[in-house]
């Protein structure tokens, strides 16, 4: 195991936990935004740098900040922050989790076909990266540019306030 | 055009910085500790307290009305009455203050004080360097300091002054009026001896107007 | 325990954090943190398993991350516009209280 | 002539190479760190000087001039007062968060500075993605801001922040789509390949930088604009408005973590111009080339100096925009124009396929008809509603 990935890993693991722990809806945000920048650096650490900065921008420069305004913009923390922050059926969900945890493990771990060393590592320039953009992804591309339209359409008139009269 | 207005801003604001090089007369401030503006004659800091003649005890206008003490609107100003009397310009004997204090940390210079002294005992300053460095004790004026000649006030309110300077003569000249009647009719009474300040002119220095102070009488 | 092991069980583990949030927590926005959080742990597999496949050249894994990501942040957008909407409607963003359909 | 040019490159090698190789790389990131904080710790200490000066005397005033000769050690006694201040944190405050957001600064923004080329083969970090990068790590002070202003606990910091994320997130979509342009023309991410595609003269004297062409111009003033919000310069400076939200997210900050504030909003100012030094004024190329011999890095940090300066000016000129005017301006204005930009550009990179008599003349004509009628008439468009009566000023003839 390299130093590095462990200390990523760690780091990465702690924030996501603390980030589904913190009772303060912003500390949660705040955790998630370092989970987000550690998974950033553990893809830069795997040799995907424009993902892992692509991950930085969207993550950390768009979702979060959406994050932080709608917990601003919903101002719930502060009311119940007494009540207890768990669902109902939390012991439940934390079952599901660990069972689904316990799953993956086994199989990752008994599977024969993830024994294999990596191979050198690619030079994965961002041309090569638009260039299969644009020619074995272009379906997909297009796609894409017409979800993200139609999210955003969706998104105005879902937040839009109502008409008064209605 | 979008735009124009940006840059015609611009063009003026380069104007300005080159013409503050070269033209002295742009500059519109002075600088401070060695170059100081002379204050406008309305400007006001705290009050203090006009004396006549050149006695700040005996000349003190005050008569301890406590007046303005008790309009003062964040009670800066602290009186103790005097147990004794002195005559005050015209030779009426009144009460002075024998503990006059105010507290410049408090005073707002609202000014409430010299709207309502009837006397044309206090009267706003306009010295305005006055930081300490003691906090509490630096900051609290007593009687002593406080006191100021009329020639001061007059020299720094001086179309004020006059007014005030017209209208005490001319109590004076009514007082002594009146006690001339009172004399013609028992000139046992004895004539009043203090004087007030009479002259009106402002730039004018008047210690030679004062006649000589009467004893304090009992 | 080879590296392409040790991603796995992180990004299975980044995966159970962010669902046992999900299921766990009562606020909306926090689900869809979980939510998220989930996401991600999928995305790092595809790189993971690109990084160590015979031919890392073809960038599959690589596509497939950068679209995720793409939906990701509609989702996201989609889905906080659903809460504070939510939350006008019922003044709430507890996942327990907003258990009916309303027009 | 060769020597000058490469000196800290070579200072750099020679330094190094004393150490063993195992070091090596690590000493050399060391050398660069130190030198870029050094460079830019003077450049912000020097920048406060001139601004405070300049400010002055745009307003006829004569500005600091006490401290030193000129005043020009006003930035060290202001250092020794902001380093000797009290560190005051609000007892309602989020003591982790509020300590933390002056570092959730300055990283990101010191981060930017690093995939900077400050001279030939001087990039600290020559990044195959560079200006994708350099956003990257621009996002990230946008949460620094919302830490400050959340954690002060206070309505107007908070409302600074709001405003903050608000006109950062606004103004970086032309800050990007102005910026596409050029990574298209030049058909790379990386700012030295960027750097090294002006490295040329048209008609052998006039300099190959992207700012004179009709695209580049244009990108160029968009750039420049979302910039100035991006690192909160006036007009653009409300979510720190001292005359309406007493400096925003900033009011609840004292002493050391102040100044780490205001130091990381100079370095984010500085890094922006550079990267529109780079993009757009040919980076350290020089203008003309007869003046090739001067090194290189004095052809950057000139170029610098001179944004620096236009920014002041542009502070010491115009008001503070309203936020209703400052959003539509965004998205209404500058959204479309650089939309518009990234098309003329494409028709830019066509057009030189060109070949009939004098067809670069007329695609440079093509294009800058292309970008100069939409903005006409966004300008008539906008302009229309209302008309001002001429104001009068003191000095103005």
């Amino acid at each position: 195991m390299s130093p590095v990935f462990a200390i990523l890993a760690a780091m990465t693991l702690a924030s996501a936990i603390a980030a589904m722990s913190f009772r303060k809806l912003v500390h949660s945000a705040l955790s998630m935004i370092l989970t987000f920048s550690g998974l950033a650096s553990i893809y830069l650490h795997l040799n995907a740098q424009f993902v892992g900065l692509v991950q930085v921008l969207v993550y950390v420069g768009a979702v979060a900040i959406l994050v932080v305004f709608a917990i601003l913009l919903t101002r719930d923390s502060t009311r119940d922050s007494s009540v207890r922050s768990l669902a109902k059926s939390w012991l439940t969900g934390l079952l599901v989790a660990g069972a689904v945890f316990g799953t993956l493990a086994a199989a990752i771990l008994g599977s024969r076909a993830l024994d294999r060393a990596a191979p050198q590592a690619a030079e994965i320039t961002v041309k090569k990266i638009g260039e299969q953009l644009m020619t074995r992804y272009v379906i997909p591309l297009e796609v894409v540019a017409l979800l993200l339209t139609a999210a955003m359409i969706g998104a105005v008139i879902i937040a839009m306030r109502e008409k008064e009269g209605k | 055009m979008l735009g124009t207005g940006i840059i015609k801003g611009m063009v003026e604001t380069a104007r300005n910085f080159v013409g503050s090089y070269t033209d002295e007369a742009r500059l519109t401030t002075s600088e401070y500790p060695e170059e100081k503006l002379s204050p406008k004659e309305n400007a006001r800091t705290f009050p203090f307290l006009v004396f006549d003649t050149t006695d700040s005890a005996a000349g003190l206008r005050c008569v301890a009305c406590q007046i303005c003490e008790k309009e003062c609107p964040p009670k800066c100003i602290y009186i103790e009455k005097s147990k004794t009397k002195k005559p005050d310009y015209t030779g009426k004997p009144q009460l002075f203050p024998a503990v006059f204090d105010i507290d410049i940390s408090v005073c707002m210079s609202c000014q409430i004080c010299v709207e309502v002294c009837p006397f044309d005992a206090i009267k706003m300053d306009q010295a305005f360097e006055l930081s300490t460095s003691d906090r509490f004790g630096g900051l609290l004026l007593h009687k002593e300091d406080l006191a100021k000649p009329n020639d001061y006030y007059i020299s720094i309110h001086p179309s004020e002054a006059r007014e005030v300077d017209e209208r005490l003569a001319a109590e004076k000249v009514k007082a002594e009026a009146k006690a001339k009647a009172e004399a013609a009719g028992s000139a046992s009474e004895p004539k009043p001896a203090i004087a007030p300040t009479t002259k009106p002119a402002p730039a004018q220095p008047q210690t030679g107007a004062s006649a000589t102070p009467a004893p304090a009488t009992t | 325990m080879n590296p392409l092991h040790q991603y796995l069980l992180f990004s299975a583990l980044l995966f159970s954090v962010g669902l046992a949030g999900a299921l766990t927590r009562r606020n909306a926005i926090l689900v869809l943190i979980g939510v998220e959080l989930m996401l991600n742990a999928a995305n790092l597999n595809f790189i993971a398993f690109w990084r160590y496949s015979p031919n890392p050249e073809a960038l599959n894994g690589v596509m497939f991350v950068i679209f995720s990501i793409a939906i990701a942040a509609a989702e996201a957008a989609v889905g906080l516009a659903l809460i504070i909407s939510i939350y006008r409607h019922y003044k709430t963003t507890n996942v327990d209280e907003v258990n009916e359909l309303k027009g | 002539m060769d020597q000058i040019d490469q000196i800290f490159v070579s200072l750099k090698h020679w330094a190094v190479h004393f150490f063993p190789a195992v070091v090596q790389p690590l000493v050399s990131a060391g050398l660069s760190i130190a030198a870029l904080i050094a460079t830019f710790g003077s450049i912000f200490a020097i920048t406060t000087w001139v601004e405070r000066k300049a400010l002055g005397r745009i307003q006829n005033r004569l500005g600091p001039n006490r401290v030193g000769p000129f005043g020009l050690l006003q930035p060290l006694a202001d250092a020794i007062k902001m380093l000797t201040k009290e560190d005051i944190v609000p007892v309602s405050a989020d003591r982790v968060v509020h300590y933390l957001a002056p570092f959730a600064l300055i990283i990101p923004v010191s981060l930017a500075l690093a995939v900077i080329p400050y001279g030939r083969n001087m990039a600290p970090v020559d990044l195959d993605a560079g200006v994708l990068f350099f956003f990257a790590v621009g996002a990230a002070a946008e949460v620094a801001v919302f830490m400050a202003g959340w954690s002060s606990r206070n309505k107007y910091s908070i409302l600074g922040a709001m405003r903050a994320i608000a006109q950062m997130i606004s103004y970086e979509l032309p800050l990007v789509l102005s910026t596409i342009s050029v990574v298209m023309i030049v058909g790379s991410l990386s700012l030295v390949k960027i750097v090294e595609a002006q490295n040329h003269f048209v008609l052998g004297f006039l300099p190959g930088w992207h700012v004179l062409t009709p695209w580049g111009f244009a990108g160029f003033v968009l750039f420049m604009i979302a910039a100035a919000a991006e690192s909160n310069r006036a007009p653009f400076d409300l979510p720190e408005a001292e005359s309406e939200i007493i400096a925003g997210y900033l009011t609840e900050y004292s002493g050391f973590k102040y100044a780490l504030f205001f130091l990381g909003e100079y370095w984010g100012m500085f890094a922006v111009s550079g990267l529109a030094v780079t993009l757009f004024l040919g980076g350290w190329t020089a203008p003309f080339p007869f003046l090739v011999w001067v090194p290189s890095f004095v052809w950057f940090f000139a170029k610098l100096g001179a944004l620096i300066v236009l920014f002041i000016w542009i502070r010491g000129t115009l008001p503070r925009l309203r936020i209703d005017q400052l959003m539509s301006f965004a998205w209404k204005f500058l959204l479309p124009m650089s939309l518009i930009n990234i098309v003329v550009a494409a028709v830019w990179h066509f057009a030189a396929g060109w070949s009939f008599p004098l067809a670069s003349l007329w695609r440079w004509v093509l294009c800058a008809a292309l970008v100069a009628i939409p903005y006409l008439s966004f300008g008539r468009a906008m302009a229309g509603r209302r008309r001002f009566p001429k104001r009068v000023y003191q000095y103005a003839t």
